[in-house]
């Protein structure tokens, strides 16, 4: 059992990483409808300008965490008001901004690795986490940290959609973009707004992992746009508290299916997940409604 | 139930068909048939369920529960491009059309049974399916002519005026070949002129025989056109009848022709 | 020589993935990023056979290509039932299982891969240097874009684009959209595991990377850039995207920045083509991608 | 196609503004002698070949200040695998066909396999290091390495840990990457051979960052020896986690983790861990030397490998001078280099393609790798 509880709590820990990405990436998907890969080039270069002036510049945590979700967030809204709102404009599927945004993706990654070279950079020393246990369970103060923020962000963000005026207009247009406009702001303003606070998460969000992971390096948006891509559908599309919940979801099999089968299989179960959920559940777990057929 | 067809048993039969999507009911316990060679109109206001009913009878969305006969055969759960194989052939409220397809191509690719129009065929090419598909060109090439689109074939259908793409789709319905024509609003939108034109052409449809199941707003056409008329409201069927029986029914005068006029 | 033959044989192999994707991509409407997968299908039951019963050219191929038709049944049969969006994220979850088994099978050599691939044989004749299998190659390509056009320019081909207009239309004409895509899947899939084949031949050792889903990207690209719904245009981007890197290399970039700028010209195709030329290169209509 | 021509310019005019001001010294004169090399320079592997470049550049450098070979410069041709074998074939046969260079140094099992049969075809020298796959031996003789395959290393590994350590019981983790299960897959035959149990055998995957669920399942074996075979990056993780979910264990790997960035990344929790390599004894005077001129030029400690490039830098100049710069006379050269002083150990290709280097085992101490006593 102490072993399970353990898989277990490695599976919040993984998901709270999905969910802390994917929190971003659906808020920017519910008012957009795009799927915003290049959101992983975002978490990378955001990453990259908070260790500048937290580690390099010397700054210290709060400088570097500002710089990140600054430079993150202008990054966020650069990408939007260059491609996809002429996109949308144009009226042009959402699909050809998808591929757009691969397109970006690919140009950050390697723009990161010109500029801060492709080495795994340190952020966090090995041993300066402090180490606790919890019955049978071990975990760290980072750890710890994440889980909370993400928990706490979900709920919130759940609440401003749920209640807030601007959040429920937000979440309107995704599926008509004159029903926004009820609270007198043009949508297109809407949208620069869900990307300014969705990508300045990602840039909050890239520091808090890269503390808790201890490095960071120039290819880590791929991989983590792939398992929160799954992590949204399998909580829901357009619906950021349940993108966070498939995140946990997510994180939880995937570790807990290690229980039993061999690791090497972990990429393909996550998939295999995905494309279940898609079969047999396409408007997610906790998603309010299907794909628009 | 009878399910034996004879010549007067109707073209199609509508058997306590209901729908709900969510908890709103969109069409709600519907019973009403449609003879052969006839013109029946389907009437009522926004939100009656006219579209959803259309949409049931052609496999686009599943009832929940009741019966759709074609010819005396059960047609309920069968796929869409089954049904319309069956002979029931639609138009779109939104006309659908395939809008970066030439005028010729939307019309040639609704011919039925086409040669080439397998994977296999077109690979394996051949001097019969060369000459099949010159025949069926020069059908679609007819059909275009009648409805006044000679000249337009390889124009993209988005190129095309409103009332053209209307004709064009009218075109693609009449080269399925199907016997029961479903027609959704096939005159919204059109000149008092082009109107007249399209009633023209439904009325030699039937002459023709095919038989006609018609949305309509407009209520002038619907009584000159209609042989049976058909009034939903909210999901239900409160009246039917002849045309002039219709007229005269009060509670239609109400809930449908006293808002609508 | 043999590197300009060399380079010659990617290009017509990158030409007939970029084909018989377009077929689906540009033609039917159906964004697929598994190509790769479907590819390393082809090469992996060609290396396993070449490697353990039988390198005949012609046997191999037919093999890789009715494996390619197995394995696009099992994506197809799911992902088919998914429209836009959600077939894309669909095919790149196969894409990425599919890797996940090269990467991890005992029969695929896991990581390792398979080496020692033997140069194919056709009625005796060997074909073991490199021009003649850049022809062989060239061969693939001209078969797969005389079969393609055909395909395009018969009725089958009109209810394509019928179906990527639009596929309730395209069923109210009595039309099976889904029998419509499953044969262009296959169809796809069949040319896709033959380029595969050809590549293992040509290249003797394979491993799970060169499948991956960079390789579905880098396939797509090519179809955007050429112009989907253009074969012409396919062949001709495919030329130009394995040129353009290697003409690349001859610039005077500093070379340890040179390789990332490569990467990031890809991705600035990939933006400058969505975003200002949907066309492509010389697409069909400015719209198709829309 | 204008839109085409208009990006190359782009990208040319891009590329001119970043070029850095030239740093190689003008001592060596005329006509440089080429050398091509092929790194992963992109994707995944990038931190490699940023690391394997250092090497061999310092070297290129180091050389050209001295004078060069024959008065000559030496000049290194870089090309990107992108750790694709696709990439990997074309550079090769770009490199001797085009750049028209005489000799190669290539890394990473699966791209260094398939060119083998173009460095016969060609008769092109070619360096291969770090690629440990036991194929070399059997490439023919154009193909050498400098560094010994992971059949010798792990086998004096497996014995270390059974014999000197006196450990029965083992479990594994490593890379899942051609590389990676080559080491893994040796030692734990080996270990197995000579009594061994392994406990848990797990993978980890390149790039990755979490291993913590294949970490609980080995921690449920309770080993008394953690045996980790991964990049510096990956490996500081696994013992970093290790630790996080309170595995007490000893580690032991070959010679990747020797280097600042592993020791920053596991920090305290690497004590202990015992590293068996080819590599230098870092007492040394040159060796010293060498570590003191390459933080100098790059401001970090060197890797495991990237001094390896290093030397087959230097073993090609050698091999130029002796052998003359053709094809044929590099590879005499290599042979009659006779032992040859590489910063790493005496090399020597008389008899074998592959050198034969002696493995030295040395143990992580608060931040230090320190030579183990006895």
């Amino acid at each position: 059992m102490s072993v399970l509880s353990q898989f277990v709590f490695n599976g919040i820990v993984a998901g709270s990483v999905y969910a802390l990405i994917a929190l971003g990436f659906a808020l920017i998907f519910t008012a957009s409808r795009v799927f915003h890969f290049a959101h992983g080039g975002v978490y990378t270069v955001s990453a990259f300008a908070g260790y500048t002036v937290m580690v390099t510049l010397g700054l210290g945590l709060a400088a570097g965490f500002a710089t990140a979700a600054l430079v993150a967030a202008l990054m966020g809204v650069g990408i939007n008001m260059v491609l996809y709102e002429p996109m949308k404009a144009g009226n042009v599927s959402p699909f050809v901004a998808m591929i757009s945004s691969f397109g970006v993706l690919i140009i950050l990654t390697n723009l990161t690795a010109i500029v801060w070279g492709s080495n795994p950079t340190v952020l966090s020393p090995g041993g300066s986490a402090t180490i606790y246990r919890l019955g049978p369970i071990y975990t760290t103060g980072p750890q710890l940290q994440i889980i909370v923020f993400t928990v706490v962000l979900a709920l919130l963000l759940w609440v401003f959609f749920r209640f807030v005026r601007l959040g429920i207009a937000i979440r309107a247009m995704g599926s008509d973009a004159e029903l926004a406009e009820v609270v007198g702001m043009p949508s297109r303003r809407l949208r620069h707004i869900s990307f300014i606070v969705g990508s300045g998460l990602v840039g909050i969000s890239s520091l808090l992992i890269g503390l808790n992971v201890g490095i960071i390096d120039f290819n880590m948006g791929f991989d983590i746009m792939l398992m929160a891509t799954v992590a949204m559908i399998i909580g829901g599309l357009g619906n950021v508290g349940a993108a966070a919940a498939g995140g946990f979801v997510l994180g939880v099999v995937q570790n807990v299916a290690i229980w039993k089968i061999e690791s090497k299989w972990q990429l393909a179960i996550s998939f295999g997940i995905l494309i279940l959920m898609l079969l047999f559940r396409p408007s997610g777990l906790f998603g309010e409604r299907g794909p628009a057929a | 139930m009878s399910t034996s067809p004879s010549s007067n048993s109707p073209l199609l039969v509508l058997e306590d068909l209901s729908k709900s999507f969510g908890g709103l009911r969109a069409v709600h316990e519907l019973s009403f048939s449609v003879q052969a060679g006839s013109i029946t109109s389907l009437i009522g206001g926004n939100g009656a369920g006219k579209t959803t009913v259309f949409n049931l009878i052609t496999g686009n969305l599943g009832a929940d529960s009741g019966h759709i006969l074609f010819r005396g055969r059960r047609i309920d759960g069968l796929p869409p491009h089954k049904i319309a194989r069956a002979g029931i052939a639609r138009s779109f409220q939104d006309l659908r059309l395939f809008s970066r397809l030439s005028a010729l191509d939307n019309v040639a690719a609704a011919i039925p049974q086409q040669r080439g129009e397998s994977l296999l065929a077109s690979l394996l090419g051949g001097a019969r399916l060369k000459a099949a598909n010159r025949e069926n060109e020069a059908r679609a090439r007819g059909l275009l002519e009648q409805l006044t689109l000679a000249g337009h074939e390889e124009s993209l259908a988005e190129q095309l005026s409103y009332g053209q793409q209307k004709l064009l789709g009218l075109g693609r319905l009449l080269a399925t070949e199907g016997e029961l024509l479903l027609l959704d609003e096939p005159t919204a939108g059109l000149s008092p002129g082009m109107v007249e034109d399209f009633c023209g052409r439904i009325r030699r449809l039937v002459d023709a025989g095919k038989t006609i199941l018609l949305i309509e707003h407009n209520v002038e056409i619907v009584m000159r056109l209609s042989d049976w008329v058909v009034v939903m409201h909210q999901g239900e069927k409160i009246a039917e009848g002849v045309p002039e029986e219709v007229r005269h029914n009060v509670s239609v005068m109400h809930t449908y022709l006293g808002i609508s006029s | 020589m043999d590197y300009v033959i060399y380079i010659g044989n990617l290009m017509a192999l990158y030409a007939t993935l970029a084909i018989s994707l377009n077929l689906l991509v540009g033609y039917t409407g159906l964004i697929s990023i598994a190509q790769a997968g479907m590819y390393g299908i082809g090469a992996y039951i060609t290396a396993l056979l070449a490697l353990n019963f039988t390198h005949d050219l012609l046997l191999t191929t037919l093999l890789s290509a009715a494996g390619g038709v197995a394995v696009s049944l099992v994506v197809a049969l799911p992902a088919l039932r998914l429209r836009n969006e959600y077939f894309l994220i669909a095919t790149m979850g196969f894409q990425s299982i599919i890797y996940s088994l090269f990467m991890n099978l005992e029969l695929t050599g896991g990581p390792n891969g398979l080496w020692g691939v033997p140069h194919p044989q056709l009625f005796g004749f060997t074909f073991n240097t490199s021009l003649e299998k850049f022809l062989l190659a060239v061969a693939l390509a001209v078969v797969c874009y005389v079969l393609a056009l055909r395909v395009t320019r018969s009725p089958f081909g009109r209810l394509l684009r019928a179906v990527r207009e639009d596929q309730t239309a395209v069923s109210s004409l009595g039309k099976s959209v889904y029998r419509i895509k499953f044969s262009i899947f296959i169809f796809s899939a069949i040319f896709a595991a033959a380029a595969g084949t050809l590549y293992t031949y040509s290249i003797t050792a394979i491993d799970p990377v060169a499948f991956a889903l960079d390789e579905s990207i880098f396939i797509i690209t090519i179809v955007i850039v050429g112009g989907t719904g253009s074969l012409n245009g396919s062949v001709l981007a495919a030329v130009l995207l394995i040129l353009l890197p290697e003409a690349m290399k001859f610039l005077p970039i500093p070379a340890l920045i040179a390789p990332q700028i490569r990467q990031i010209s890809y991705g600035l195709l990939l933006v400058f083509f969505t975003r200002f030329r949907r066309q492509g290169l010389i697409g069909e209509y400015q719209d198709v991608l829309k | 196609m204008q839109r085409i021509g208009g990006l190359l310019v782009t990208l040319l005019a891009a590329a001119l503004w970043l070029a850095p001001v030239g740093a190689q010294a003008q001592m060596a004169k005329g006509e440089p002698y080429r050398i091509g090399i092929i790194l992963p320079m992109t994707g995944t592997a990038a931190d490699y070949g940023a690391d394997f470049n250092a090497g061999a550049v310092l070297a290129e450098e180091e050389i050209n200040a001295a004078g060069g070979v024959n008065g000559r410069p030496i000049k290194l041709v870089l090309a990107d695998s992108k750790a694709s074998p696709k990439e990997g074939v074309a550079e090769f046969r770009r490199l001797v066909e085009v750049e028209k260079v005489p000799a190669i140094i290539s890394t990473m099992t699966h791209i260094i396999v398939p060119q083998f049969p173009i460095s016969k075809e060609t008769n092109t020298p070619m360096i291969t290091v770090g690629a440990i796959t036991p194929l070399i031996r059997t490439a023919g003789p154009t193909v050498f390495s400098n560094y010994p395959l992971a059949d010798d290393e792990e086998r004096i590994i497996a014995e270390y840990a059974i014999h000197k350590l006196g450990i029965k019981k083992a479990a594994l983790i490593y890379e899942n990457s051609a590389w990676g299960k080559q080491l893994g897959e040796i030692f734990s035959a080996e270990f197995k051979k000579l009594g061994g149990e392994i406990l848990a055998e797990e993978i980890s995957e390149k790039g990755g960052r979490d291993f913590r669920s294949q970490l609980t399942r080995i921690r449920a074996t309770n080993p008394p020896l953690l045996v980790a075979y991964a990049y510096y990056g990956e490996l500081g993780l696994i013992v970093r986690q290790s630790e996080e979910l309170g595995i007490k264990t000893r580690f032991m790997s070959m010679g990747a983790p020797q280097n600042q960035a592993f020791a920053e990344i596991a920090g305290p929790a690497a004590n202990g861990f015992i590293s068996g390599s080819p590599r230098w004894d870092e007492n040394a005077p040159q060796v010293k030397a060498f570590i003191e001129r390459y933080k100098k030029r790059y401001g970090k400690d060197p890797d495991l490998y990237g001094p390896y490039f290093y030397d087959a830098v230097r073993l090609f100049a050698a091999a130029i001078e002796k052998g003359g710069y053709s094809k044929e006379g590099i590879q005499k050269g290599l042979r009659e280099l006779g032992n040859f002083p590489g910063v790493n150990g005496t090399m020597n290709f008389e008899k074998s393609n592959v050198a034969l280097l002696p493995l030295r085992f040395v143990q992580f101490e608060n931040g230090k790798w320190m030579p183990i006593k006895n």
